[in-house]
């Protein structure tokens, strides 16, 4: 019996021992009318054969060269993170709620925390929220809570935040009768700040600013946070947190000194040490400040000492938390991401400040010079003349579409069609380029769009 | 140590950055970051070193017996990890084209399928990322669907009082109040309070059956029509199914809608604390509110479902499909068992469960529930030792770490005192239980002979009992 | 620098502390004539380019569907077994001269040779040699030891023992005056045993019998055995483990009740849970007759008592060892393939006595069905007429060579050409089939092998 | 508990097998295995724990520092074991075709011309399968290059009294006799004994430089004359090579042929006991003698030698082509190194023994070469303390593993009384060294206070001081 280790003698034993004949009479007191009949499911198979039928599956995706970003990025993970990650003590443990037998896994945190609001600049992080997009509904519920004394519950959100984001948040912000109203962008790409200094405020509580914004595009994250406070909404930022490396840390968004700095810093934890993974699991981070935090969900851990006086680490804070509050709960999250987040710690330990810079700029190098390469194409220009990190929008003389089915024949994934998602933006594709790239890849990349254009426009 | 105190200025771990490009390209210079982070500055040695030696301080599966209740801590099984594992699986981009996935969404939507007819269920929608977001995706859907119907006046949620923190939080997040329904000494739903509080205001009934008073809900049949009868809706909470699974489908209980923890029940490993993965899975009516996306099938191919397929969902819940890689090891799991494994998950969690009960009750252990079988978990209260030794359900449990046991999940649920709720699952042996039981014995009689050895347990651990209330107060939260 | 943690103020400390100025002045007793030049080495690369490259000259070598044998069989490997096996504490270890702070490494050991000891049904296990190849050659040398008093120094040695072993003992022995005597094989395939039955034996000391052979063929091992025991010879039983899951084990080898049983077991380690890995790391395991142990080469691990009367682990014996005896050391080997062997030990756990067995059974089952559809191909057949495990020599009517060429081509590697070894089997190629192998893998290489012999035939 | 006490007859984890086939087929009966070998019958979970349980009784480098003098116990980087882990390296059968290895084959040639590039050789052969191995190699090829010239009078190899007990057994080995030479007071080789002791019955020297005493041998130049004068080659053990990779090529020394340990200089792990690799490298007139096979390049392919190409060949010395994967490693390391990383290996290893040396000077602890310079390594005894204290080398080792440090070597080379063989390796940090240093000061002091402490040490490990003479002398090799 695959992972059952009973013996006929142990069962034999044990059903003896509570003086029955046969396991089904434990279920005796299921009304038998509820018993269900013999699954419908394949029968069982061996390791073996599970392993051949999931490696054949597996390998219709292998050796992609990859131009897809959009949220989840290809950056190179060195082999030390998840061969320490996967060691049994790390992957096995459930939360730490004994915190004398979970050291490992809470001290880890503590430091991830530590270096979430280092890389942020902010003042607290909690151990993480399900991924990015459900880190920024998380926010806005936070922000919509530590905004209470406001009448109204609308949150300004820009039309370049990712769409999936968008769409998440409004299923989990609805219910609460939270309304999101849609910021457009402007020439450049960016927040269209012109609209903002028109916009009635009044029942505002919020302004998400995405860093880079979905387009790749910096926004000027200053104004902005200066004219958001200015009106009494809190900053939500959305932040890639590699681009911190190279990037104002939100923590030092704007330029009132009375009120510098976004409140509440979230984003999606996929690029610091986590693998691609068909989309999860990823992690989202959700760092505030400090006066914020009793509305902040999900875990945070903190140090203390113990009996003897030897510093150690638990669970703080958990009057927030469904499990002490129930209903009055700041979030119903239990399960979040741990195993995640251990890597995120590995790793940024492991490539620190200066790798991770190194990383953020090679990437922006690399997608300079593919705009600049794939420039030459006759039809194909990059569509915003903005700073960009390391993702840019091209505009095709073709159909994104049909560019992608090409290149996808030829192992290469392109990019994201954005006419789905902005049907102004039609015949163009949204592209990442990371460290991970070489000028070979980029020449391969241009050679077969090249391709793709000729082929389309025939 | 911290990782930031093994550093020092200007270390790094050399190899592990791509290193300098040729033309340093600048951002422009107000959005640059003027100061670094202080992230630790160590070496790749250090590094393993450190979080090696981390992770040595960790109870967990893999090294020790972990009963803890409601949690369904059985063995992860290392071949899930290597099948989630494949570079095709793991360097795929969740957004690459279809046709460069295929094997991938059939695994999906071959999962899809097995969770449909292990519930009972028409439809499933794998998306949730936990089990608490599946209540949210679950609730949402009865939300959506009285709507649909135009049937405003349904704001109440009812939960037992046994359930589950998330549960009632849940309920909050998607905009109803909240009310509890006791639960009777036996550890059944008190059914005459449920009927006196159902009506037209209520949205639904939140549940797990088993429950977390480690019993089945005998009287779930009656409760079901109780509450469609009042108009409302039966939600599965499906961190139990371990205690079911092939045995009973919640379908068949009445349920309209449920969760599953595929981190407990289908042996995704829990991370210390995460990921997991809750798929949500709904009778007919409800299947137009799925959240989306969902994996679909055209004759041999597999496709994303779009927005046509599923104009009513209540949308998207992760930035991508939810936890793929969970997904795909509960898949690999499912596959291994097959139709009888998955039944023999049930069978023998629950022989274990009830075999430990009996062992405990001879130890003169106290049950929350005497008259009833353990579902595949069952709660012991210490009441009778705090009482006569004054150690408490927490002192039990630290010194239960001394003898290199994981504790059971203690004062949860809370309505039993000093409970302990101790879920032992089928991959333990009975040598194993015997060593546990043997461990018991043993704190009993220093319980009697050296209360204080409990009280200021564990002694044998990195750290020895922890100031929680010294955490709270003085917040500590990050270095430096 | 590249895994060395020094900071410039670490080496200004330190080269304070000794009193000197440059790194270089450490280096002052060496005679500067003998100083090099820079190397001519490539510069260094990132983990993320090395990888890369690596990556690239891997994939070469991706997907072959595999019928090779000869030596190194293709076996699944539970995924725990590398899993446990990679974690560091069993990994970064060194030998365990520190007993108390390796009884990881040390009861694991322990553990393997009682496994190997029922797996052989010998009586004493050793910790380990390089391979199966070189673990013979130890076992000749120590026959020759325990033989002392005999005039001769000659090995029987059937032709049908793996080629590569023969030359490797060859390499390893010939120093010492010792020779190989070729005994040449029967029609079945099997030792020659009228040929022994004439053979002078005054000068050879001992026999080697492999069970399988080289041609997957089963040996008549009681009566070689017996025969051997007769005229005074040890027996050297070279087995695959694998096989011995269904086969009689070398310690019940013969029928004479005087002296029944192989002396010297020994044989490659490498189905039992070690990967193909291009040809190593494998391990050569031996065990012996108890009175035997003293002239036996490489590590033992003995378990003992420790102060407080626990029991624990220990290596024993040592005497044996050249770290004690130094010229006078059973043989020269101190590193020998402990990680290996930890796997070995961990697959053995997992699949039992009865997995060993199914997986013994399926991969012979497997064999003799692909043998069943070849032989519908004209001019196919099985060589030998006796029963196997789970190789087979093919005679083919074409050359094997152009067959093995042909289906490379199509990512089957077909088998071993024997033409090589044994000039008489041209046209043969020797295959092997293991419990991987599905029907569909089967069918696929007849349609291969068939249109391979009509390509070839043109 | 062992692995075989866990189990309960019956049990077993039964995905790991194949199953059973349809048809069973026999074989001959008397061929055929009557009674099941008695193998641990446990569940995989079982199996998972108890490995998993038993590593953490082991010290490594991953969790602790390691300075087990020789052996040169440096960070294994994870990349490397990554890199050789590849699915198309791991799967690769090692007799797959050519044109389906050109790629691995592309490794193994670029590391022969890494490996004679950073020794100053002509030829390499990667075969050996470990140090010992590599001097067998390398002793077979001087035999082979005297037999060739019919010069069959050479039956002597001399060692000095430093030398490892790999060298005179391999020696032996190959059909020598050994003779040793004596080491000075300073740990230089006594030229006049060496100088008398050569002859036209040498057939070669063994040495090692740095040599085991941890100092670089001054008169290596006359010392190679003396030899190769007398007619005899000189063979260069690479053990120690971490001491002078970069900085010094052996064959500017003037050896003949060497081997290299790669899992020692070139960072490839230990595996608690091996796999190693130990290639060797030669001089022009040893090439024909190289073992096979080895990598040769035609214009752009890449392929196996054949017996055509080395038909003086001592032979081969593996069934297939020795450690692959320990090789792969290599590689990678060397690239991921390159020039003037293999350089500071040297420099920083040097620059690391030196330091700690000089630290334990400071604490009054004796050098055995107080006039000397420390190679990557240096020796301290600790007769001052046996007689003052009558606390041994080993008791101060197995008091220092109870501060979580593994110990040096000890009681090698014998030469010294009471030593410590200490080589900390270039991967450690300075605040590394001195914990150890604070640890050895702080045993110090215990030695004096309370030697019983250290004479019953380990007190904290999982088992206290062990009676290695019952081992031998009742003997326990298996269970049951
Ligand atoms: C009964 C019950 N319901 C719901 C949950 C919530 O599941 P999750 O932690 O996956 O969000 C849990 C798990 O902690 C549980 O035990
Ligand atoms: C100086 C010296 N020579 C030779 C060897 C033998 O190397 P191996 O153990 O790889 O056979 C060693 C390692 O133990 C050594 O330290």
């Amino acid at each position: 019996m695959p992972y059952i280790p009973h013996t006929e003698s142990d069962v034999t034993q044990m059903l003896a021992a509570l003086k029955i004949d046969s396991i089904d009479q434990l279920f005796d007191e299921i009304p038998p009318s509820l018993l269900a009949q013999q699954l419908n499911i394949p029968a069982g198979l061996s390791e073996m054969s599970a392993t051949r039928l999931m490696t054949e599956r597996s390998t219709v995706s292998d050796k992609q060269l990859n131009f897809l970003g959009a949220g989840a990025y290809e950056h190179f993970i060195p082999a030390a993170v998840w061969d320490v990650v996967t060691r049994g003590e790390f992957m096995t443990a459930y939360t730490p709620y004994q915190a004398e037998a979970s050291q490992g896994t809470l001290q880890t945190i503590y430091e991830y925390q530590s270096m979430m609001t280092q890389l942020t600049g902010m003042d607290i992080s909690n151990a993480s929220l399900y991924d990015g997009a459900s880190a920024l509904a998380e926010a806005l519920l936070m922000a919509v809570r530590c905004q209470k004394k406001k009448k109204g519950q609308t949150i300004l959100m820009p039309a370049q935040v990712h769409p999936f984001y968008r769409q998440v948040c409004e299923t989990l912000v609805k219910a609460q009768g939270i309304q999101l109203h849609a910021v457009p962008y402007d020439d450049a790409g960016q927040i269209d700040q012109a609209y903002l200094a028109q916009l009635n405020t009044d029942e505002a509580v919020a302004l998400v600013i995405p860093q880079p914004n979905f387009f790749g595009v910096l926004e000027e994250v200053h104004a902005l946070t200066d004219w958001a406070h200015s009106k009494g909404l809190l900053v939500v930022a959305q932040v890639n947190p590699m681009s911190l490396a190279v990037l104002t840390p939100p923590g030092q968004w704007g330029q009132n000194i009375n009120h510098a700095g976004a409140d509440i810093a979230v984003g999606e934890g996929q690029p610091m040490g986590v693998p691609l993974a068909s989309g999860g699991p990823y992690f989202g981070f959700m760092t505030c400040r400090e006066s914020l935090v009793r509305q902040m969900p999900g875990r945070i851990i903190g140090r203390t000492l113990d009996l003897d006086g030897k510093k150690g680490f638990t669970l703080t804070l958990q009057a927030r938390e469904q499990h002490i509050r129930r209903s009055k709960a700041t979030s119903n999250i239990c399960t979040n991401q741990g195993l995640a987040v251990t890597a995120a710690t590995i790793f940024m330990s492991l490539l620190g400040a200066q790798g991770l810079a190194e990383v953020a700029q090679q990437s922006h190098h690399n997608c300079e010079a593919l705009i600049k390469k794939v420039s030459a194409i006759p039809g194909v220009k990059a569509r915003f003349d903005s700073a960009r990190f390391h993702e840019v929008v091209l505009e095709l003389p073709v159909a994104a579409e049909s560019v992608i089915a090409f290149m996808a024949e030829h192992n290469i994934q392109a990019g994201v069609d954005l006419k789905p998602f902005y049907p102004e933006l039609a015949q163009h594709l949204l592209v990442c380029v990371t460290e991970t790239k070489t000028e070979s890849d980029l020449d391969r990349y241009v050679a077969s769009l090249k391709q793709a254009i000729e082929e389309a426009k025939n | 140590m911290l990782i930031f105190e093994e550093g020092q200025p200007g270390r790094r771990a050399a190899a592990e950055a791509p290193g300098k490009s040729g033309a340093a390209l600048k951002f422009p210079a107000h959005l640059t970051r003027q100061q670094p982070p202080k992230l630790p500055e160590v070496s790749e040695l250090q590094v393993v070193r450190h979080y090696t030696n981390l992770s040595r301080k960790n109870f967990s599966i893999d090294t020790q017996f972990y009963p803890l209740g409601s949690c369904t801590m059985k063995y992860n099984p290392r071949g899930a990890h290597r099948a989630a594992s494949l570079p095709g699986f793991l360097n795929r981009h969740p957004l690459m084209a279809e046709k460069n996935s295929q094997g991938y969404l059939a695994c999906l939507y071959d999962l899809q399928e097995i969770l449909a007819e292990a519930t009972g269920m028409v439809g499933v929608s794998l998306t949730p990322m936990a089990g608490a977001q599946g209540e949210f995706a679950g609730i949402a859907m009865i939300r959506a669907y009285h709507q649909a119907r135009q049937d405003h006046a349904r704001t109440e949620i009812l939960v037992p009082a046994a359930a589950h923190g998330t549960n009632p939080a849940t309920a909050v997040m998607c905009g109803y109040t909240v009310k509890e329904i006791p639960v009777k000494a036996d550890g059944d739903v008190d059914l005459d309070a449920l009927k006196a509080a159902v009506g037209p205001q209520t949205a639904g009934l939140m549940m797990t059956n088993p429950s977390t008073c480690g019993v089945f809900e005998r009287s779930i049949a009656e409760i079901a029509q109780t509450v469609h009868q009042a108009g409302g809706l039966l939600y599965y909470d499906g961190a139990n199914l371990n205690a079911i699974l092939g045995k009973v489908k919640p379908g068949a209980m009445g349920f309209d809608v449920l969760h599953l923890n595929l981190h407990k029940t289908f042996a995704t490993p829990h991370g210390g604390g995460g990921p997991g993965a809750g798929p949500v899975a709904v009778a007919k009516r409800l299947v137009p509110y799925l959240p989306t996306p969902i994996v679909m099938k055209n004759a041999e191919d597999y496709r994303w479902s779009t927005a046509e397929d599923f104009p009513d969902s209540i949308g998207r819940l992760s930035a991508f499909m939810g936890n793929a890689g969970v997904l795909l090891r509960a898949y690999y799991y499912a596959r291994v068992l097959g139709a009888e494994g998955l039944l023999r998950v049930a069978e023998y969690a629950t022989l274990n469960a009830n075999y430990l009960m009996q062992r405990l009750v001879d130890l003169g252990f106290t049950l929350a529930y005497p008259t009833r079988r353990a579902s595949h978990e069952f709660i012991i209260s210490l009441s009778p030792q705090l009482k006569k030794y004054g150690t408490n359900a927490m002192d039990f449990a630290k010194r239960l770490l001394d003898y290199s046991f994981h504790a059971p999940t203690t004062y949860f649920p809370l309505l039993v005192p000093e409970c302990w709720l101790i879920e032992p699952t089928e991959t333990e042996s009975l040598q194993q239980l015997e060593l546990f039981v043997q461990a018991l014995e043993s704190i009993l009689q220093e319980a009697e002979q050296n209360p204080e050895l409990l009280k200021t347990a564990p002694h044998t651990l990195p750290v020895r009992r922890l100031d929680d209330v010294k955490a709270a107060r003085e917040l500590d939260v990050k270095y430096g």
